[in-house]
């Protein structure tokens, strides 16, 4: 087949204060007619700048292409004016990005911004590139695209939006879709519609795509043909089936090993770490047995916010965040909530150590009851359960040095004298396998990665019973994040910690979890044993949840009619709504399924 | 007194006829003259309102009995001529037949009756008809004014500002004259000019009163009074001809300025009744003020001569006493306090204040009225420096600050401007009676100075009616003030006219612009 | 809104009630002096001896009724008195305010396109000018320069009084004519601050991901920049300028003391130095009233740019 | 090291950063050399430039260069260079001590509002919203009539009306920062109130505060030279304001008496105001790639 477009040892730098610094060494590969490429890497490699090089719209002065050629269509693009480049840019080749929020105008209706394209290569008057808009968005699949199109950007969802801005990018039938991680910022439902339409579209249009992704398993769901990246260099190319089947560079089996599949756990009773390909010494994998002894009992956990409104600032509505929750967690184990975006898995966390104040129910720790302590005892209690936060960038102070950060428990609850204090932040930085020299540093010295187990490190200052861990994971390159994940399970079994593992990752709760509970719209949908609730999913939320999920293997791709996911609805309501209590069924031993409406 | 007012009736006619006919050859009829004031006036009422401000445009709406010419000459306006008799305690005015209010009623001697008794009642200034007890209207056209004794004072205030004859019919409707909506807006005045508008702090625009009981006058069809506060608008304004006319201008620097412009006539002519006079006033009761030696210390340390060419720059008058130069009271031979630096240590070490070891003996503080008394009272803390007084000058945010301070008497020294107001029962007998010692009053005796000799003089003085007994005795008043030294007078305020050259016959009086401009017209 | 208004005026009539002095005393001083019964008589006349709770009290009961009283000094309704000078501030505040914002976003865009250049430094630098010299003392130079050396345009007022045309351009000219030179003083300060907000806002637009769609749609320069990014950049502009409106209005004062226009800055500062309270609470209630509308001005306009603001 | 990701910018940076950045400027190193050149000139300057500027040294209006008097002398004989020199001290520290106090209403008000919400953000913001919407000139004009014109009285005034931005860009800061993860994790590792805020949040919400303040110098004097011109100054201290204020009248033959204080004036303000930009693109991150 004709190459569409043909990179040939392209480099391209980057001027810092430092100096210049080469983000993309002497890369080359080709794109054919009508094929999907996907460019795999993880976060820093380049592969989003290589993408933004095919459109010339590197930042000026930041980026700059020092050499090589990137021809499309026979044409060497950098031999074309501005004039010329912008009647090939939105026409022959497009681009949709990664962030749905914030891509789109929010100033101008989305029907202004799909006809604007339009009428910008189509030569189409203003009537009429309307007319098309509104037929470029049924084809994306916005409901009532006549309506919708008066909509602005903040009316729609982000997978609407999504939607929008694959209606702007194949406006013009282009020859190749340039496709920037299109997916990372939705949830997984949504992120499966997208992939399915972009795959539909590019059956019907035959257009090319190049596909810019770090997760294993999208590649797996739409290449055809894979480069994989890193730092700023290619380090293998082939087929989809031949990367995942028979990967030959060190880094892509490292890559693969590091994601965990959903299914490899069906077989095994607990969880255990991963074996990581590169890691020098791998541990022991044991598994992770825990005990049956409760620490944590939650009954009937309700939180609601108000919605303030009005001259005087009354409020007018409440949202349900979290709704007659209840669950148990023992001592050793780990119990997975997952859900997505707005279910208020990370609310009831929050709500466990009243970082947010719970409306109503019981939560009790190892005896003792958390809602009905006065804030001094509460502030003891809090010593008990620990959080680690999501975002590793801001769940450290930017101002303080490592060693006060981790040290600044110990210092709040004075329980250890200033001469031991030292030893004891070393032994924490031991424990998380950082070096002790990393106790002066600052937080932007760090990793994300480092910053998690800082995080970590602070957490386990206290010697707590519980560990809340929100998100600790998601924000991580997947190598990183397998490292953390072993390092939060080893500290298990050393420790003999128990967690609450807030995830919207199938795969990685998979992996951690002894006990696993589904979240949807504030309630608990269904709650079990790991393996029951991945082998028997008794809920028709948690069957499509799973069915969502990508997998790590061509041979298992989805197509767009078999996702059909109802849309979220809004989890505010009046002040009069009071909405009926949580029942369940036992479906298996321990394995609980909400009988209930929960709005699903 | 008598034979005085006789020749001025007298000469009346031929005097206004030959010697104002002559040097004001052929005014022109018409134009508009646009003049600049300096504030904006409360209202336009001089009867209940005092103060140059409204006296400009006052004296244009409202007539007056009688005017004076620039010799402190009294002369027929309202009142066509009068009469003294009963050793002064009788004082017949007879009016002019024809003359209406600007409504067209005609104006009556029953009006003078009543803005006299208005005046007596409302106007601060309470010695100027204090001695006056009934006012007789034997007819239409005849007022008699029957005093409780000799008023040398009575004639001057019954001109320019100070006796407006307001109509009856419009003030005597039984609101408070002081707050009569008619002081302001749809103005019935007796003057040679009517209101068209006036919008406080922009303008007051006066147009020509047709049935002015002057035949011919006004000569101007319009005049615009401009209120512009800022010193140096106001003389850019004069600069570049947008402005025509600006008088009671006191900024030295401007004068000066202005004299070297060839469009422009700079004249300090006209402010003698006014009398402004520049003093640092010392509290003589409290604190070390209250010793007179410190006084003259200050006194000889106070180089008057820097104050009249480094500060006033040559434009204003040196004065020496209470009273201003300019008026025919005036006693130039009293101590002047000429610059003595070693005179004034040698009276202080002689009282026993020692210079401590910083060369300071004692620490004072200087206040000052008005914004124009900065330079001197910096210039006070700099030369009383070089005789060991230490002064602080305290500034005061604004005029009622000050006058708070003073009027309650918690200070050491203060500059202030004070009025002469024509005569000095009116306005020079109030700084230095000890009856006018009033805690909380501004420009009362807030010096509690206190003297019975002085007093008695001035009892005396008040109610001579030969002017060179008269003259006699404000001379030995101002001689024994200066032995006192309750203030240490410095020199006149400078006030000027300033004016185009296309102005004619600006007001030369005694009364500057409180003065009726009637004559005053705009050449080609 | 009500009760920053009831703020206002219990705070300054507490204020001005310590200050030592009162209306009696300057009355007394455009009287040349008065004596101590003129001076209780004044007092009494103007509620001054009453206690001061009463006259709060009184004071705040009249203002609920819409009727702010008389004028101490001047005898005038406060309402009449504040109605005549109104309209010429808020000719100067808006003219102003538009201009310097128009010139202001003017040099921003600018700016914005080449933010290392000679020309951003030179538009920088144009409005630090404007900045960093006290308002009078441009005000003093520019009348220095303008109306005294190059006599363009009048030193001071609103309006010529002797133009006796009924023609309504002559007229609409003239006050131009007034306005011009105190309008640009009173803009030149906020220039600064407008340029730089634009020019900040427009680099942080022109770097947000939707502007690299337009340019991915393959939109000229031109429609990215105008179209799209000054679209966006505006919104912090037009909210500071709502912000800045007080900052506007005492700027005002100090304009209007050098022009001398007609406007409340002098009426204002007249007013408390006078003692004139009913005035000066007059004033506050009307240029906090003011400031409201500026800012519910603003907020309208952001609203037109922004459909995700809600009122 | 185990992991092999790049280190990507922080959001904040540490102070050393800081000054590095500060210190590449040129514009800003201008400014900072321009200012601390006329600290030292009022600080020290007295000592090499003895004369007394309230002393009456020679005839009045020498114009600026005649009579060996560099910048002419005033309406009572006074050297003006003197009074620039010595009227540096006085301005620089009203506007400093103003803005400080501005600084201290504003993150007081402003920081209690942000962190605990409620009605105490209500109040405190109405409180601010206020002061937002009075003309600030009348206010302080209100207050020094009260207090008297002192040196003291006229920096408690602008200081007192001038905290409003202050205090809505510490709330705003507060706002944001009290939701980021390590605020949650110190405050469930047991932090009080107290430490939260001082602590933990301000140090981080520091960077736009310290660049408001620093603007707020330069407004503070140019606010109290506005004050001077409305003849509300202190007569026994020389700032450049009051130099200007009390020339004002003569400024028509004059005009360099309130040209010199009106351009150290203009100087002053433009080298804060170029500190205070280096501060911004030093302190925040978003501008310091630009």
């Amino acid at each position: 087949m004709e190459d569409l477009v043909s990179i040939n040892n392209l480099n391209i730098e980057a001027r810092t204060r430092a100096g210049t610094l080469k983000v993309v060494n002497d890369l080359s590969f080709t794109i054919k007619k009508s094929e999907t490429l996907c460019v795999v890497g993880e976060s820093g490699c380049g592969k989003s700048v290589t993408a933004l090089s095919l459109m010339s719209l590197l930042p000026e002065g930041i980026l700059k292409v020092s050499s090589g050629d990137i021809l499309f269509d026979n044409t060497n693009l950098a031999q074309l004016s501005e004039a010329e480049l912008e009647g090939i840019r939105g026409n022959e080749i497009s681009m949709i990005f990664q962030e749905p929020m914030t891509s789109l105008n929010p100033l101008f209706t989305v029907g202004e911004q799909v006809s604007e394209v339009i009428r910008r290569h189509k030569n189409l008057n203003k009537e009429k590139a309307w007319v098309s808009a509104v037929e470029l968005l049924d084809a994306v699949k916005i409901p009532n695209p006549d309506k919708r199109a008066f909509d602005y950007p903040f009316q729609l969802s982000g997978g609407q939006r999504q939607r929008v801005m694959i209606a702007i990018a194949l406006a013009c039938q282009p020859k190749i879709l340039i496709a920037d991680e299109p997916t990372t910022a939705l949830d997984v439902t949504i992120q499966a519609e997208i992939l399915a339409l972009i795959n539909r579209l590019k059956e019907e249009t035959g257009t090319a795509v190049m596909f810019i992704t770090h997760d294993m398993a999208v590649v797996a769901q739409m290449a055809d043909r894979v480069v994989v990246m890193h730092p700023g260099k290619k380090v293998e190319e082939g087929t989809v089936h031949e990367i995942f089947n028979n990967p030959q560079h060190e880094y892509t089996k490292s890559l693969l090993a590091a994601v965990p599949k959903l299914g490899e756990m069906a077989s095994k009773k607990y969880p255990e770490p991963m074996r990581l390909v590169g890691e020098k010494k791998p541990k022991a994998l044991k598994p992770i047995i825990g005990t049956n002894e409760p620490l944590l009992k939650v009954n009937n956990l309700v939180t609601r916010y108000p919605v303030k409104g009005g001259v005087l600032r009354r409020t007018v509505a409440r949202v349900h965040a979290v709704e007659d929750v209840s669950f148990t967690i023992m001592k050793g184990k780990t119990l997975s909530l997952v859900g997505e975006s707005g279910c208020g898995k990370s609310t009831v966390g929050r709500s466990l150590i009243r970082l947010v104040e719970p409306t109503s129910g019981d939560v009790n720790l190892d005896g003792q009851n958390i809602l009905s302590l006065n804030p001094k005892d509460m502030r003891k209690a809090r010593s008990n359960i620990q959080m680690v936060f999501q975002d590793p960038f801001s769940s450290l102070n930017p101002q303080r040095p490592l060693f006060d950060q981790v040290a600044e428990p110990l210092r709040n609850y004075g329980t250890v004298k200033r001469e031991v204090l030292q030893e004891k932040i070393g032994d924490l930085f031991d424990r998380v396998k950082l070096p002790r020299s990393f106790m002066q540093r600052y937080p932007h010295q760090l990793s994300g990665g480092q910053r998690q187990r800082i995080a970590i490190a602070r957490a386990l200052a206290l010697n707590p019973k519980l560990i809340i861990a929100d998100e600790a994971v998601s924000a991580l390159d997947v190598s990183v994040q397998a490292q953390v994940l072993n390092l939060m399970m080893e500290l298990q079994v050393d420790l003999g910690l128990s967690f609450l593992f807030i995830s919207h990752d199938m795969a990685v709760v998979e992996r951690v979890s002894h006990d696993v509970g589904v979240m949807y719209l504030g309630r608990l949908v269904e709650i079990g044993p790991r393996p029951s609730i991945f082998r028997n999913p008794q809920h028709p939320y948690t069957q499509d949840l799973l069915k969502a999920v990508p997998i790590a293997d061509p041979d298992k791709r989805k197509s767009e009619r078999d996702l059909n996911f109802k849309p979220l609805p809004s989890p505010i309501h009046d002040l009069t709504h009071n909405p009926a209590p949580s029942e369940y069924k036992e479906v298996a031993k321990n394995h609980f399924v909400l009988t209930t409406d929960c709005g699903y | 007194m008598n034979k005085h007012f006789l020749k001025t009736l007298l000469l009346t006619a031929t005097l206004i006829f030959t010697s104002l006919g002559v040097s004001f050859a052929e005014p022109k009829k018409g134009g508009t003259l646009i003049a600049a004031v300096g504030n904006s006036p409360r209202h336009l009422n001089p009867a209940v309102q005092s103060g140059i401000v409204t006296g400009f445009p006052g004296a244009q709406l409202f007539a007056t009995p009688i005017r004076y010419d620039n010799n402190w000459e009294p002369q027929p306006y309202l009142a066509e001529s009068w009469e003294i008799s009963d050793g002064g305690k009788t004082v017949r005015l007879n009016l002019v037949k024809d003359a209406v209010f600007h409504d067209g009623v005609p104006i009556k001697s029953s009006d003078v009756k009543f803005s006299l008794e208005t005046i007596k009642k409302n106007h601060p200034f309470k010695t100027m008809f204090a001695p006056v007890v009934s006012v007789e209207t034997p007819d239409e056209h005849t007022a008699i004014l029957k005093l409780s004794s000799p008023h040398p004072a009575l004639m001057l205030a019954m001109s320019s500002q100070l006796m407006a004859i307001i109509p009856e019919h419009v003030y005597g409707d039984g609101q408070d004259p002081k707050t009569h909506p008619q002081n302001s807006e749809n103005v019935v005045g007796s003057g040679p000019f009517k209101l068209v508008e006036f919008k406080s702090g922009e303008h007051i625009i006066l147009e020509r009163f047709d049935d002015f009981f002057i035949d011919g006058r006004p000569y101007l069809d319009k005049m615009v009074l401009k209120i512009i506060k800022d010193p140096a608008t106001r003389t850019i304004g004069l600069e570049n001809g947008e402005i025509d006319f600006y008088a009671f201008e006191n900024v030295a620097r401007n004068i000066v300025r202005l004299k070297k412009n060839d469009n422009l006539t700079v004249t300090p002519d006209g402010y003698a009744a006014i009398g402004p006079i520049d003093w640092l006033a010392f509290n003589t009761k409290d604190g070390k003020t209250a010793d007179v030696n410190v006084r003259r210390a200050i006194a000889y340390a106070i180089d008057r001569n820097f104050i009249l060419k480094a500060i006033m720059l040559g434009v204003a008058d040196e004065a020496r006493t209470g009273i201003h130069p300019g008026s025919p009271f005036y006693e130039p031979n009293v101590e002047p306090y000429n610059l003595d630096i070693d005179k004034a240590n040698k009276i202080l070490d002689d009282a026993g204040y020692k210079k401590g070891s910083d060369g300071m003996r004692f620490g004072l503080t200087v206040d000052f009225g008005w914004p124009g008394l900065k330079p001197n009272a910096e210039y006070t803390k700099a030369a009383l420096k070089k005789i060991g007084i230490d002064v602080t000058v305290r500034a005061s945010a604004d005029f009622p600050t000050w006058a708070k301070t003073v009027s309650n008497h918690n200070f050491d020294l203060t500059w202030d401007t004070v009025f002469n107001w024509g005569d000095p029962v009116i306005g020079v007998h109030r700084t230095y009676q000890t009856s006018n010692i009033k805690k909380g009053v501004i420009w009362s005796n807030t010096q509690q100075y206190s003297n019975p000799k002085v007093d008695a003089i001035m009892e005396k003085a008040g109610v001579e009616n030969d002017m060179d007994k008269r003259k006699a005795l404000y001379s030995d008043l101002q001689k024994m003030l200066a032995n006192d030294l309750p203030v240490y007078w410095t020199n006149t305020l400078p006030y000027h006219t300033i004016y185009s050259k296309k102005v004619g016959n600006p007001p030369m009086g005694i009364w500057a612009t409180s003065s009726p401009m009637d004559m005053t017209y705009i050449k080609d | 809104m009500l009760l920053v208004l009831l703020v206002v005026v219990v705070l300054n009539f507490l204020m001005l009630h310590l200050a030592p002095g009162d209306i009696a005393d300057t009355i007394a001083q455009t009287m040349g002096g008065a004596d101590e019964q003129d001076m209780a008589e004044l007092r009494k006349q103007y509620g001054l001896d009453q206690p001061f709770f009463i006259q709060l009290f009184n004071y705040v009961v009249r203002v609920a009724l819409l009727d702010f009283g008389h004028s101490h000094f001047y005898n005038l309704p406060v309402f009449d008195l504040i109605m005549e000078r109104f309209p010429a501030t808020l000719l100067l505040v808006f003219s102003a305010q538009i201009l310097s914002l128009f010139v202001g976003i003017l040099l921003g865009v600018y700016a914005a396109q080449n933010p290392n250049g000679l020309s951003s430094l030179f538009v920088n630098m144009f409005s630090l000018f404007g900045y960093a010299a006290p308002v009078f003392w441009t005000g003093i130079l520019l009348l220095i320069a303008f109306s005294l050396h190059i006599p363009i345009f009048p030193v001071s007022g609103m309006r010529d009084i002797t133009i006796e045309s009924s023609n309504f351009f002559v007229h609409f000219f003239d006050v131009l004519r007034h306005l011009f030179l105190p309008m640009i003083t009173l803009a030149s300060i906020f220039f600064a601050y407008y340029s730089r907000l634009c020019r900040a806002s427009m680099l942080e637009v022109l770097g947000a991901d939707f502007v690299r769609t337009a340019k991915a749609k393959g939109l000229s320069k031109k429609d990215v920049l105008l179209k799209h990014a000054l679209k966006n950049s505006l919104s912090p502009v037009i909210t500071f300028a709502g912000l800045s409106f007080s900052a506007v209005v005492s700027g005002a004062i100090l304009v209007e003391t050098v022009y001398s226009w007609p406007g409340l800055g002098t009426l204002a500062f007249n007013s408390i130095i006078s003692r004139d309270t009913p005035v000066l609470l007059g004033i506050l209630i009307f240029s906090t009233l003011m400031v409201t509308v500026g800012n519910l001005l603003t907020d309208l306009t952001l609203k037109a740019l922004d459909p995700r603001i809600k009122i | 090291m185990l992991e092999n990701e790049e280190i990507d910018e922080p959001t904040i940076k540490p102070v050393k950063e800081i000054f590095q950045t500060f210190f590449k400027s040129y514009s800003a190193v201008t400014g900072l050399f321009i200012l601390i050149g006329i600290a030292v000139m009022g600080f020290i300057g007295p000592l090499f430039y003895p004369t007394d500027p309230f002393d009456m040294v020679w005839m009045p209006f020498s114009p600026p260069g005649a009579d060996g008097f560099l910048l002419g002398t005033d309406y009572l004989g006074r050297d003006i260079l003197s009074q620039i020199i010595n009227g540096a001290r006085v301005s620089i520290a009203i506007g400093f001590l103003a803005a400080l106090v501005s600084c201290f209403i504003g993150v007081g008000i402003g920081s209690f509002a942000g962190f605990y919400g409620g009605w105490v953000e209500e109040t405190l913001m109405r409180i601010t919203e206020f002061f937002q919407v009075l003309p600030t000139l009348l206010f302080a004009m209100v207050i020094v009539a009260l207090f008297g014109s002192s040196v003291l009285s006229i920096t408690l005034a602008i200081g007192a009306v001038s905290w409003a931005s202050v205090a809505r860009i510490t709330r705003s800061e507060f706002l944001r920062i009290k939701e980021l993860d390590f605020v949650l994790a110190s405050r469930s590792s047991g932090s009080n109130n107290m430490a939260l805020i001082f602590r933990v949040i301000l140090p981080n919400a520091a960077a736009p505060i310290i660049v408001q303040s620093a603007l707020l110098v330069g407004a503070a004097i140019t606010f109290e030279a506005g004050l001077a011109f409305l003849g509300l100054s202190d007569p026994n201290v020389i700032s450049w304001g009051q130099v200007i204020g009390s020339n004002r009248v003569y400024i028509l033959d004059a005009t360099y008496t309130v040209t010199f204080p009106g351009i150290a004036i203009f100087i002053t303000v433009l080298a804060i105001s170029l500190v205070g930009d280096g501060l911004n693109d030093a302190l925040n991150p978003k501008l310091r790639s630009r």
